[in-house]
């Protein structure tokens, strides 16, 4: 498609300055616009649900402790390396006892491929976001730190944590089949395959 | 005109020159040596039934381990499409490492002059005659080619910048303006010590 | 006793110009702000109302930089060059009947000599920061202003021819006699010709070449931090303020207005300065910039010849209507 | 038919000894876009040479992505052209499948249509903003940022990050849309059409705007063939190359859209390409939402993210591999097929190139990105040398180069 140009103007278009009185007319409307500006520490943006933003570690309302079992998914699918954790398997039973777990969130990416991957929905990124702090070690996240972000959170939230679901442990779109058991959450019908948007002329068809 | 068909018309044409044809997902690339490359590619642009007059990309490439017959140590991947005529092709000539380099295409597609610049930099293939052989990406005083393989993935050694940059941190700590926290990858690791583990 | 009163004046001018400079900076923050969408200084005091108070004191009290290459003594006399020869062309402006400092007969033509003498300042800031893109928007002020000046002087050569005198007051008398008592209608094109050479001698867009921030980083104030950086900003709205009422007063009929305001005489006066302004802030919201060689063909070959038409036609005029 | 990497200077020098001096322009420079030095000779203001020195941002992508499972390389892209992270992990995820041999459903590949154009006006819209600042026109930044900032929440609302987005995955998407996210993009696709004539009426026809960019950074087609640009610096000189319509991927084959191409080459026809896929970017997002198609956004046979063999998504809680045995797995030459593919993807700034070179294991042997902004920033001194240093901003802007795309 070759682009079409608008005419040249003529001469008493060249006079008038008519191009430029048009753009001045413009900038005057919107001078009594309603401006957009949000007045960011008093106004705070409405933060969508799956933001990736601090991270935690999910306390379990039983044991009051993190739910991580040390599968170490997180620690291999991490791009950037960020996450460490030390664990020993218990003589007795043979399961993983969890002895520190450390994010490093300086050089995390917040890509939420480790929530993605948590089998057990232990890690999240919540969706706290004003965590700026003066050295390094408060951006340093060892496992109490992370159960406790995950307790401001639950208090930002509220009742609602009750049955907090975030996108990243049970997906859009996703049939149930294709997720571990503990990320079978319940969850809203529109993020289940059934309840999926579908375009206009599609519908028409069925 | 498909691929393949190209491929066997190169081969025609250079059957000196030409050593493998290979092709992968619909994809055909053409093995060659180096010694006559600008030929090819000329002749690749200005034959009227295959005018290849984009070209979309060229990279360097270590063949250190990866197997194959016909491969060399190094390799220069070009590849070549044509606008008019919706085919492409791929021209992979082999460089050996005691003389790692090749003829430069500056005078087919001048456009490729930063492509060989970013080859030498990261790969360490030079190209002959090309108007400019420095480094782009990398700084002039770098030493080693990064994409070979037996370059380590975090660097050999600091950057031989560090030490003057420690001396002014120490500088800037007089004035109160650093607390100094600038430290080597070797003290680096001994401090964090066992965490590694 | 006379001097007491005259200093005091003096004191009560600097101190209402420097208010009102602070404030032209918030005025065009605001309204530069709401023209794009957004809403300017809003943190101090309310809707930002205290932010040119705190800039002031801000670049008060910042670090007074000066390149270690530059020549010291004319890097640290040029803000004040600057800033001095404005403020001093402020002395003859009439305000308002009688509100004037020095009631000189050649008031126009000083103006002309202050507002030129600025550019030294801005000249030999660029040169003495040893910089260049300060030497190089120094250049380009120096060029900007030279040709400039000559379409402006023309451009009120008709306003003179009009009334028959350079002194600022009796040019606002003679022209409250004229046709709207304004001299826009008999001059309009003297008018045109004088409101574009104002927005290039000041400096504003689209004639901002000396400081085109993308270009030359800021023009001939790169290498300024602090005080004298802030002197630099307060001379170029002094110098919009100077220009603006050159304006008023040659074009606008001054202090004259539909009704008179009798408690606070000079108030035609400052509405018509302030609508400058605000059209010079319009301006800058809404039109891009000049390359330089752009600037100088419209001075030389547009603005001129405009100009010298100008003069011939008002000659004419004048000749046959007596 | 071949041309000097240079034009021939022909500058008038007023008296053949006019001194000429040597300006750095940037790294740190309002007008470069990011951190590019552009080393000029000057005489006067009038550029004799120009060398672009690039290089500041260099991460070796193509270094760590060989050390990072194909999978985790996702992440690097999204630090490629920044502006558009979208169009760069669509890129690669389409590059990604073509030689791991995987298909896509449906429903994910017009999702990733859309997301694709989303980010193309997205990238767009950033363009015009800064490229109207350079040239002074300060007003339009922040119209154009309005726009933008609607698009941001939308990729917000569906993937959870406004700028390093990792939406797609090999082998589908991550999320599906939601009602809210088709609702809004639908209404701002309807009001976009009134927005870009907003912007025109600043610029489009203003005389500064028509003095600043008509006849300046003249290319012909064959010029900017031999020179490599591609996008809309390419279709500008009158080269109809669009890869949406000459390699389709994703579900470009199956919605209707046209390629505006000029013949001037000059800035001015550029602006008024990109302009022009303003509108078509809206009209692929609203056929793309009227025909989304129901079903799986993400393939059966799509790569897990930890483990990256084939058909093995499916998780079981608990089951270590981390270590040694892991390693083993990647290094293991049999999980995937052996050999090489170049892919190239429309990108807003141009072609996007991957080349790719399997020898089975769960890394890539080899992988190499062709950045648009790389090939066009080396373009620079055949459009500057001979303008003015004004003209030279105009044309780093035209190039529509992002630092972090072309450094790598």
């Amino acid at each position: 498609m070759k682009i079409q140009y608008k005419p040249k103007r003529n001469l008493l278009q060249t006079i008038l300055h008519s191009e430029i009185m048009q753009g001045m007319a413009f900038t005057l409307r919107m001078l009594f616009s309603k401006p957009i500006t949000r007045q960011y520490p008093q106004e705070k943006p409405d933060i969508k649900l799956g933001f990736r933003g601090q991270h935690a570690l999910v306390r379990d309302e039983e044991t009051g402790q993190s739910k991580c079992v040390a599968c170490m998914r997180c620690v291999t699918v991490c791009p950037s390396r960020c996450i460490h954790i030390r664990f020993h398997e218990d003589e007795d039973t043979g399961s993983r006892v969890v002895d520190s777990y450390d994010i490093e969130a300086l050089r995390c990416v917040y890509c939420g491929f480790c929530v993605e991957v948590c089998p057990v929905n232990a890690v999240v990124l919540t969706e706290m976001y004003e965590y700026a702090a003066y050295d390094r070690e408060s951006i340093f996240f060892n496992q109490e730190r992370l159960l406790a972000n995950w307790d401001a959170f639950a208090e930002m939230k509220g009742a609602a944590i009750k049955n907090y679901v975030n996108p990243f442990w049970r997906p859009r779109g996703i049939p149930e089949s294709r997720l571990p058991a503990a990320k079978r959450l319940d969850v809203p019908e529109e993020w289940t395959i059934e309840g999926q948007v579908v375009g206009n002329l599609v519908k028409r068809e069925q | 005109m498909e691929s393949m068909e190209i491929a066997e018309k190169l081969q025609d044409h250079f059957s000196e020159e030409v050593l493998d044809i290979c092709d992968f997902h619909g994809q055909v690339g053409v093995v060659v040596k180096r010694e006559r490359i600008v030929d090819i590619l000329r002749w690749l642009r200005d034959s009227p039934e295959i005018k290849m007059d984009h070209f979309m990309d060229l990279c360097g490439v270590d063949n250190k381990k990866r197997q194959g017959k016909n491969l060399l140590r190094l390799e220069v991947v070009y590849n070549l499409y044509s606008i008019p005529l919706r085919h492409s092709i791929r021209i992979r000539a082999q460089v050996p490492e005691n003389d790692a380099s090749i003829d430069t295409s500056t005078d087919l597609w001048c456009g490729a002059s930063w492509h060989e610049r970013e080859c030498y930099d990261l790969m360490g293939i030079s190209f002959n005659d090309h108007p400019n052989m420095r480094r782009v990406l990398l700084p002039d005083d770098w030493s080693g080619h990064p994409l070979r393989k037996e370059y380590p993935l975090k660097g050999r050694e600091e950057w031989s910048g560090l030490e003057k940059l420690k001396h002014k941190v120490v500088k800037l700590q007089e004035f109160g303006l650093s607390d100094g926290t600038l430290r080597t990858k070797a003290e680096r690791s001994q401090t964090k010590g066992n965490e590694k583990s | 006793m006379h001097v007491l009163i005259i200093l005091i004046e003096i004191l009560v001018l600097f101190a209402v110009i420097m208010l009102h400079v602070a404030y032209a900076t918030y005025f065009e923050r605001k309204i530069i702000g709401h023209m794009q969408v957004r809403m300017g200084p809003m943190r101090i005091g309310w809707h930002g109302l205290l932010q040119p108070i705190a800039d002031g004191i801000k670049s008060f009290f910042k670090e007074d930089i000066v390149p270690e290459q530059a020549d010291v003594v004319t890097f640290r006399a040029a803000p004040i060059i600057c800033l001095t020869a404005m403020l001093t062309s402020l002395a003859v402006l009439p305000f308002a009947k009688g509100w004037v400092l020095a009631n000189i007969n050649i008031g126009l033509l000083f103006l002309f000599a202050m507002s030129s003498l600025s550019s030294y300042g801005v000249i030999l800031a660029g040169w003495a920061s040893n910089s260049k893109y300060t030497f190089l928007g120094g250049l380009r002020s120096m060029a900007q202003v030279i040709s400039y000046e000559v379409a402006m002087g023309l451009s009120l050569v008709g306003v003179m021819m009009l009334s028959g005198t350079l002194n600022l007051t009796k040019i606002v008398e003679v022209q409250g006699g004229s046709f709207g008592g304004m001299y826009i209608f008999p001059q309009i094109i003297a008018f045109f010709v004088f409101f574009i050479a104002m927005l290039a001698e000041t400096n504003r867009v689209p004639f901002d070449l000396p400081e085109a921030e993308t270009e030359l980083v800021s023009g001939y104030a790169t290498e300024y931090s602090g005080m004298r950086y802030a002197i630099f900003f307060m001379a170029e709205y002094i110098g919009m303020m100077v220009m603006a009422s050159i304006g008023t007063i040659c074009f606008l009929g001054g202090w004259n207005g539909p009704f008179e305001v009798t408690i606070f005489p000079p108030f035609w006066f400052v509405v018509k300065v302030y609508a400058f302004m605000f059209v010079f802030i319009w301006i800058r919201a809404t039109l891009p910039r000049y390359r330089y060689d752009q600037l100088m063909t419209i001075g030389w070959k547009l603005l001129i010849p405009l100009a010298l038409g100008n003069i011939v036609l008002t000659g004419f005029i004048k000749a046959f209507t007596g | 038919m071949t041309r000097p990497i240079t034009k021939t200077v022909n500058v008038p020098v007023a008296d053949g000894d006019g001194e000429r001096y040597t300006l750095k322009m940037g790294p740190q420079h309002p007008a470069t876009h990011g951190v590019l030095r552009v080393d000029l000779e000057l005489d006067g203001e009038t550029i004799i040479k120009c060398s672009p020195h690039v290089g500041y941002l260099h991460r070796g992508f193509d270094k760590i992505a060989e050390n990072r499972t194909y999978a985790q390389s996702l992440i690097l892209t999204d630090r490629l052209d920044y502006i558009a992270a979208m169009a760069n992990n669509v890129g690669y995820c389409v590059a990604v499948e073509k030689l791991l041999g995987i298909s896509v459903p449906l429903r994910a590949k017009y999702i990733r249509t859309i997301v694709c154009e989303m980010s193309r006006i997205a990238s767009h819209l950033l363009w015009l903003a800064t490229h109207a600042l350079d040239i002074g026109a300060m007003t339009v930044f922040l119209y154009c940022f309005r726009e933008r900032e609607v698009l941001l929440d939308l990729f917000e609302e569906l993937c959870g990050a406004r700028l390093t987005f990792s939406y797609p995955r090999i082998g589908g998407v991550r999320q599906d849309v939601t009602k809210n996210f088709v609702d809004v993009l639908q209404r701002f696709v309807a009001d976009f059409p009134m927005h870009i004539e907003e912007y025109e009426t600043l610029i489009d026809t203003n005389r500064i705007w028509l003095k600043r960019t008509v006849g300046i950074g003249v290319l012909s087609a064959s010029e900017a063939l031999e020179l490599g640009l591609t996008g809309a610096c390419l279709r500008g000189s009158g080269v109809d190359y669009d890869i949406r319509k000459h390699r389709p991927y994703d579900a470009y084959d199956l919605v209707d859209f046209e390629v505006p191409i000029s013949d001037d080459g000059d800035i001015y026809a550029r602006y008024r390409c990109r302009m022009e896929e303003l509108h078509q970017s809206g009209r692929i997002i609203q056929q793309c939402i009227d025909q989304l198609p129901p079903g799986s956004i993400i393939s059966e046979d799509a790569p897990d993210l930890v483990m990256p063999l084939h058909g093995q998504r499916k998780v079981e809680a608990g089951s270590s591999s981390y270590g040694t045995g892991l390693i083993r797995l990647l290094e293991e030459k049999e999980h995937f097929p052996v050999g090489d593919i170049y892919v190239s993807t429309e990108v807003p700034k141009g072609e996007l190139g991957f080349y790719f070179i399997s020898d089975g294991s769960g890394r890539p042997y080899r992988m190499h990105m062709r950045s648009p902004s790389f090939i066009h920033i080396s373009a620079l001194p055949a459009l500057a040398e001979g303008s003015m240093i004004a003209d030279l901003i105009a044309n780093i802007g035209t190039l529509d180069v992002v630092l972090g795309e072309c450094d790598r």
